[in-house]
């Protein structure tokens, strides 16, 4: 099934213009960084030059004789620093790495740490500023990758950390009786039996392969703005996925009630999993809190290169079974993330991600957190799931190859289906992933023929699966029959759209006649983030909750109106309420009547919905290698996607798209670069190299809408999913093109032409 | 009798075991029957009486944010598993 | 951005006052897309900006009949490559004028600011040195003209003195026969510092190279003039083996460095690719066929 | 220290004089100086084109133009692309293809746009991607960009009814 033939929908499936769209093709919206208050100062952070020193002395003296600077801060400022300081230990830390990773106390932890902040009345002199605080460092010996930071000889980044056995990050268990250096937690995954598995294989083969370390490159750079009055409240305006998220944060920082803290969030400029921690928020409160003004802070390009969380360079080694008929009988593998100088990597996912498309009987995942002198890893779409997803795809073709089996065929031979255990021992139910092989099997893409020299073609899955948590919804009906529908979910691609959609289906009114609006964490219930694929899903369900009560509180009024017995009164699917003796009305006549029969009506709904539905995706991908200078171009792309019920369907192809070339971004060109001293060395958008339009084709999308059960509209999750295939995908198709398999990503030229170059040159 | 599947690194202490059934009508009657077969395994699962963060418990292969006090059906299956959304609270210090 | 003052010139002789009255850390701004950018970024001392895109000398844009191009330093790079008569007799120049930056960045930039600049990666500079051209400067001793081959002098480096400014460049007129190209090698498709670039320039009488330049940027202190690659051309007609030995030729000239845009041995390799490859599209131009510089 | 200066300019049709600082960038100038937040600065060092405008006609970086500069000179900035009440034809066609998601980028897509079918009013696929290579968006993917500028300069060239 590809697409229902019809759909049972009205609104659900269409492709209406997004209410804020207006807004944002004129310029109007608001982002964060559009904000202006009477009186506001303009702030900066000095940042570490190093990648690992000790802070001798920090003097803000010089900078704050500075006509226009009005305050300076450090670490010592934060309420919560002293706490944090004794918070140390292999127990959990999470306060002091929370603290310490906003500005840094004792040490630089990396290259682009927060050190120190400055207020000023205009941006130009707070950046002079910067330059008069002086701050005496004590270089260390930098640990800069997996493999430095787990070898004996390694320096401690955190001396008093021992690796713990960890069911999750941040969850100790019992101390491991091999404590490996700058592993924070090794976490093990298993189902079967994994020597009987590979007893029982035919073929066996095992790979390494490791990625680099990229950035979720979203276009507007963090920024907040914070007010801190003088009762002691505190108003941060800001772009951020999470607004009670950033709420949690800054109370734990600042040690304040949640209560006194209110969080505006702003028009959102991208954010893929980035825009979740609190990095300057603390640090603009605090200024203002010293200055008794407002205090905006937006970070240049550089800053949210290496100030901000990107996703961890991985190393992977994959080992796979098979019969020779191709059924896989075992697979193992290990994985060590960088999570960079605080714990926290997405490598437990990554285990539990790489072999869920297929149903193999006996599986183990060792998953490392390891922590480098480089920024704290965030959550970046799909977290820790594209590198590994890399490892098993590639290992895969390769023994399909030695098989001699299609590896479209190897999948499908493979598939896991209902019932199909995952390696945390999940049992699927209801699952698309045959169903987006087969549409991939029968795409125009697959069954095309691959014509020129220097030509390849691949083809890989990913899975991942979406986010429940709480959401909070409320919804206003207007005397002139229209709606106002109250959310927390910020709306970063279409979200409001999808929502209205949602309520509108419900209420069975048109879209038009719902005006989403996303307010602060005052105005509304606690909302999780927009993120983890789980907006239109979750505060979907709430939407359609509060819609529900509306249709209950309408029949009461209609019943009331009519003189009737409540029994009888039905709000139809059509938006219509219908009574006794034929009697009917329509949402828009019962609305105008609402004033004059007992006042207006209001839904609201606070869910916390279980359901969630996996997630697979199958991409294709031709590529044409330059034999001369390495250089790879993507000449097609088709994205296969289970995506439940495509509530906005121009979105949901949004979403594959975008995370398509993001995973393009990752293969081929995306990398930080540091030097030996663990300097970042490309922090601009000219040396990080995001695709651009000349880049990628276009991106064909394949929509199969395998409803989820677990949801009123059958929605799942789609945002994350698509950024997991593209990495073996294009590997693949690299091979088929030169015969060279790429091991490490981003297969960039310099790194490609290593091995297609003859050794007698030069 | 609910299943519960017992996490690869937590085995040692239920006997090496992969699963063990016990009785319960919430997760939290679920992990504390278990507690005699798994001494240990409680603590590491829940801490202030509620689910530690990083962890999420699902019950027949859904997860959810209700805690210990979701219901579990007759012949559940129980899984204790890493949390893993995308931005999950854990994902940031 | 540091603290820096604005003055517009009203004429090149305001300019050159301006600009020695500025002292070291005056600087000429045209495009202002490298400027700027290191004004804001704090990686040069700059305290004035003498803005020099209000003068008709270093605004001009003039390719009479047989008589050669007048490119003013300060005249942006969509003017040169939008200008039938550059399109058609200094192809190389539009291809390098067409792909630094992107269409934004070509509203600005200029040649003359690409030269002065002095990256050893420019794009604009190649195309220049190996067509022969001239930088015409003026400063307070009088106007003087340097080969474009011996403007720079390391990276970031120039002949440039004290109260200098590059005023126009002046491109001799193309000769029968001849034919031109630039390309360079970047990871992306756009937006890019080249990793290596290329230009050639062949003249041909009949079938035998009467003259060649090859130029080589990015793979040395500054762009690289490899005579070597012209002897291995010149008296000969152009076959695939005369070319490997140029690209041959271009490999041992070069001495790159590695950075985090490019391998010693990438940088080596391409620019033996690219000497190839312009060539053969020198060729193609001299013969009157169509090589376009972009879509 | 910094110094103040006044500039005098033609701002989204509007003979506009405002005070900057001589350090100010035209994107300073405008949304700091001039309460126009259209312009969006995603580098601020030439390399996303968030901040794209269109000075004396001409598609350039604000970020890469000094306030200072712009004395005398004609300022297009996203506010100013739509006329009266009326959309245009690009602007419609973003909002019909689904063709922005954050919509960070949005403006300086659409000025770039506006720049590219001034100029060509009936461009290729691939005329349009080189056109717009120096524009970043990260959400999209590019896809339906591509497609909407496709369809703007379809509808330009058709007049309304």
């Amino acid at each position: 099934m590809v697409a229902p033939a019809k759909s049972p929908y009205r609104v659900v499936g269409t492709r209406p213009v997004r209410p804020d769209g207006t807004d944002k093709v004129t310029g109007r919206a608001n982002y964060g960084s559009d904000i202006r208050l009477p009186g506001m100062l303009f702030g900066r952070v000095l940042r570490s030059p190093h990648a690992h020193a000790r802070i001798l002395r920090i003097d803000p003296s010089k900078a704050l004789a500075l006509p226009g600077v009005k305050a300076v801060i450090t670490h010592t400022d934060f309420p919560a620093a002293e706490d944090a300081v004794a918070d140390l230990g292999e127990t959990s830390s999470n306060l002091k790495w929370l603290v310490d990773n906003v500005l840094a106390s004792d040490r630089a932890l990396y290259h682009g740490h927060a050190v120190a902040a400055v207020a000023a009345t205009d941006p130009h002199v707070a950046e002079d500023a910067l330059a008069l605080i002086e701050v005496e460092y004590e270089p260390l010996p930098p640990v800069l990758s997996v493999h430095e930071a787990m070898n004996e000889a390694a320096p401690r980044i955190h001396p008093n950390m021992h690796t713990v056995e960890m069911m999750a990050r941040f969850t100790p268990g019992p101390r491991s009786e091999h404590d490996i250096p700058n592993v924070a937690s090794h976490l093990r995954m298993e189902i079967g039996d994994l020597d009987a598995g590979f007893a029982d294989a035919e073929v066996v083969i095992e790979r390494e392969y490791e990625t680099g370390t990229s950035h979720q490159g979203y276009i507007e750079p963090h920024n907040g703005t914070a007010l801190w009055n003088e009762h002691g409240e505190l108003t941060v305006w800001l772009s951020t996925q999470g607004p009670f998220a950033m709420r949690d944060s800054l109370a734990r920082v600042l040690k304040l009630p949640v209560s006194k803290i209110r969080v505006v969030p702003m028009e959102i400029g991208g954010g893929f999993g980035g825009k979740i921690s609190a990095y300057m928020e603390p640090m603009a409160a605090v200024l203002s809190k010293k200055t008794g003004r407002p205090v905006k802070m937006i970070m240049q390009r550089d800053e949210v290169l290496f100030g901000t969380g990107p996703t961890s360079a991985t190393y992977v080694r994959v080992k796979v079974g098979a019969k020779r008929d191709g059924t896989l009988t075992a697979a193992e593998a290990y994985l060590a993330y960088e999570s960079g100088a605080y714990p926290g990597s997405p490598v437990g996912a990554g285990g539990m991600c790489m072999f869920a498309p297929y149903r193999v009987p006996n599986q183990r995942a060792d998953c490392y957190d390891v922590i480098v002198n480089k920024p704290k890893v965030s959550a970046y779409r799909a977290p820790g799931a594209p590198a590994a997803a890399f490892a098993m795809e590639s290992t895969l073709d390769e023994l399909a190859e030695q098989l001699d089996i299609d590896p479209l065929e190897m999948r499908v031979r493979n598939a896991a289906v209902d019932g199909t255990r995952r390696i945390d021992g999940v049992a699927f139910e209801s699952i698309g992933n045959e169903a987006v092989m087969t549409a991939a099997k029968e795409s125009p893409h697959w069954n095309s023929e691959l014509q020129g020299e220097n030509r390849g073609r691949g083809i890989a899955m990913g899975f991942w699966t979406n986010g429940g948590q709480e959401s909070s919804a409320y919804a206003t009906v207007n005397s002139d029959g229209t709606v106002n529908l109250v959310i927390g979910s910020v709306d970063i691609g279409g979200q409001r759209a999808a929502l209205a959609m949602q309520l509108a289906e419900t209420l069975g009114i048109d879209y038009e006649q719902v005006k989403p609006l996303v307010v602060d964490t005052d105005s509304i219930g606690y909302t999780f983030i927009t993120g983890g694929s789980r907006t239109t899903f979750a505060t979907g369900w709430a939407v359609h909750e509060a819609g529900l009560e509306i249709q209950r509180l309408l029949e009461d009024r209609a019943a009331l109106i009519w003189e009737a017995d409540r029994e009888l009164v039905h709000y139809d699917d059509d938006g219509v309420i219908r009574g006794p003796d034929e009697r009917s009305l329509s949402f828009t006549e019962i609305a105008k009547q609402l004033h004059r029969t007992g006042g207006t009506v209001q839904g609201k709904a606070d869910v916390t919905p279980e359901g969630v539905g996996p997630t697979f995706a199958c991409h294709i991908v031709d590529v044409e290698v330059d034999p001369e200078t390495a250089k790879v171009q993507v000449l097609r792309y088709t994205a296969i996607q289970d995506v439940g019920t495509a509530v906005h369907p121009a979105y949901v192809e949004g979403q594959i798209q975008g995370g398509a070339v993001q995973g393009v971004g990752m293969a081929l060109s995306e990398e930080y670069v540091y030097d030996s001293e663990g300097r970042m060395r490309n922090a601009s958008l000219l040396d990080y190299r995001m695709p651009t339009t000349l880049d990628v084709p276009a991106i064909e999308t394949i929509l199969v809408e395998e409803p989820n059960p677990g949801h009123p509209y059958g929605v799942r999750g789609v945002g994350e999913v698509p950024i997991v295939p593209p990495l073996g995908a294009i590997a693949s198709a690299i091979y088929q093109a030169t015969g060279v398999r790429p091991r490490t990503l981003p297969a960039s030229p310099r790194v490609l032409l290593e091995e297609l170059l003859p050794d007698d040159e030069g | 009798m609910a299943t519960v599947f017992i996490p690869a690194l937590m085995r040692d202490l239920c006997g090496g075991r992969h699963s063990v059934e016990v009785e319960g009508a919430t997760l939290r009657q679920v992990l504390s029957n278990l507690e005699p077969e798994c001494p240990g395994l409680y603590a590491l699962v829940v801490e202030d009486g509620m689910v530690r963060l990083g962890i999420q418990l699902a019950v027949n292969g859904v997860t959810s944010s209700s805690g210990l006090l979701r219901a579990v059906p007759e012949d559940a299956e129980v899984q204790i598993l890493p949390a893993m959304s995308g931005g999950q609270r854990s994902a940031a210090p | 951005m540091q603290d820096l003052r604005y003055a517009r010139a009203s004429s090149v002789a305001d300019a050159v006052r301006l600009l020695a009255d500025g002292g070291p850390t005056a600087r000429i701004l045209a495009g202002g897309t490298d400027v700027i950018v290191q004004a804001r970024e704090r990686t040069r001392e700059i305290s004035l900006f003498v803005d020099v895109k209000h003068l008709p000398e270093t605004m001009a844009l003039r390719s009479a009949n047989g008589a050669g191009l007048v490119i003013g330093a300060a005249t942006p790079c969509y003017r040169i490559y939008g200008d039938a008569d550059v399109a058609r007799d200094y192809p190389s120049i539009v291809d390098a004028a067409s792909l630094i930056g992107g269409t934004a960045i070509q509203g600005r930039a200029s040649l003359g600011g690409n030269l002065c600049n002095s990256s050893p990666a420019a794009d604009g500079v190649p195309p220049l040195i190996a067509l022969g051209a001239t930088a015409v400067i003026t400063g307070p001793g009088g106007e003087r003209r340097v080969p474009a081959r011996e403007f720079a002098t390391g990276p970031g480096q120039n002949v440039l003195g004290a109260g200098e400014l590059v005023v126009s460049i002046e491109v001799p007129a193309p000769t029968p026969g001849s034919g031109v190209r630039f390309l360079r090698f970047i990871p992306r498709n756009e937006m890019d510092i080249a990793v290596v670039n290329v230009a050639s320039a062949l003249r041909f009488e009949g079938d035998t190279v009467a003259e060649a330049r090859v130029v080589v940027g990015a793979a040395a202190p500054t762009a690289l003039l490899v005579e070597e690659a012209a002897q291995a051309l010149v008296g000969q007609p152009l076959t695939e083996e005369t070319i490997e030995t140029a690209a041959a030729a271009a490999r041992a000239a070069v001495r790159p460095i590695d950075d985090m845009r490019g391998s010693v041995k990438q940088r080596r390799h391409l620019a033996g690719v690219l000497t190839g490859r312009t060539l053969r599209d020198a060729a193609r131009r001299a013969r009157g066929e169509e090589v376009a510089s972009h879509p | 220290m910094s110094s103040r200066i006044i500039v005098t300019a033609e701002i989204n049709g509007e003979p506009t004089e405002f005070l900057a600082d001589e350090r100010d960038s035209l994107l300073d100038a405008l949304r700091e100086r001039l309460g126009l937040m259209g312009s969006k600065e995603g580098c601020n060092n030439g390399n996303c084109g968030a901040c794209a405008v269109l000075l004396d006609g001409r598609l350039v970086n604000s970020c890469l133009v000094m306030a200072a500069e712009t004395e005398g000179a004609r300022v297009t900035s996203v506010e100013g692309l739509a006329q009266q009440d009326r959309l245009l034809p690009v602007q419609e066609a973003f909002l019909d293809h689904a063709a922005l998601q954050c919509g960070i980028c949005t403006p300086g897509f659409l000025v770039a746009t506006q720049a590219l079918l001034a100029e060509n009013p009936d461009p290729t696929e691939e005329q349009v991607r080189y056109w717009l290579a120096g524009n970043l968006c990260r959400c999209t993917g590019y896809d339906k960009i591509i497609a909407a500028v496709l369809d703007a300069a379809g509808r330009a060239a058709t007049p309304a009814g």
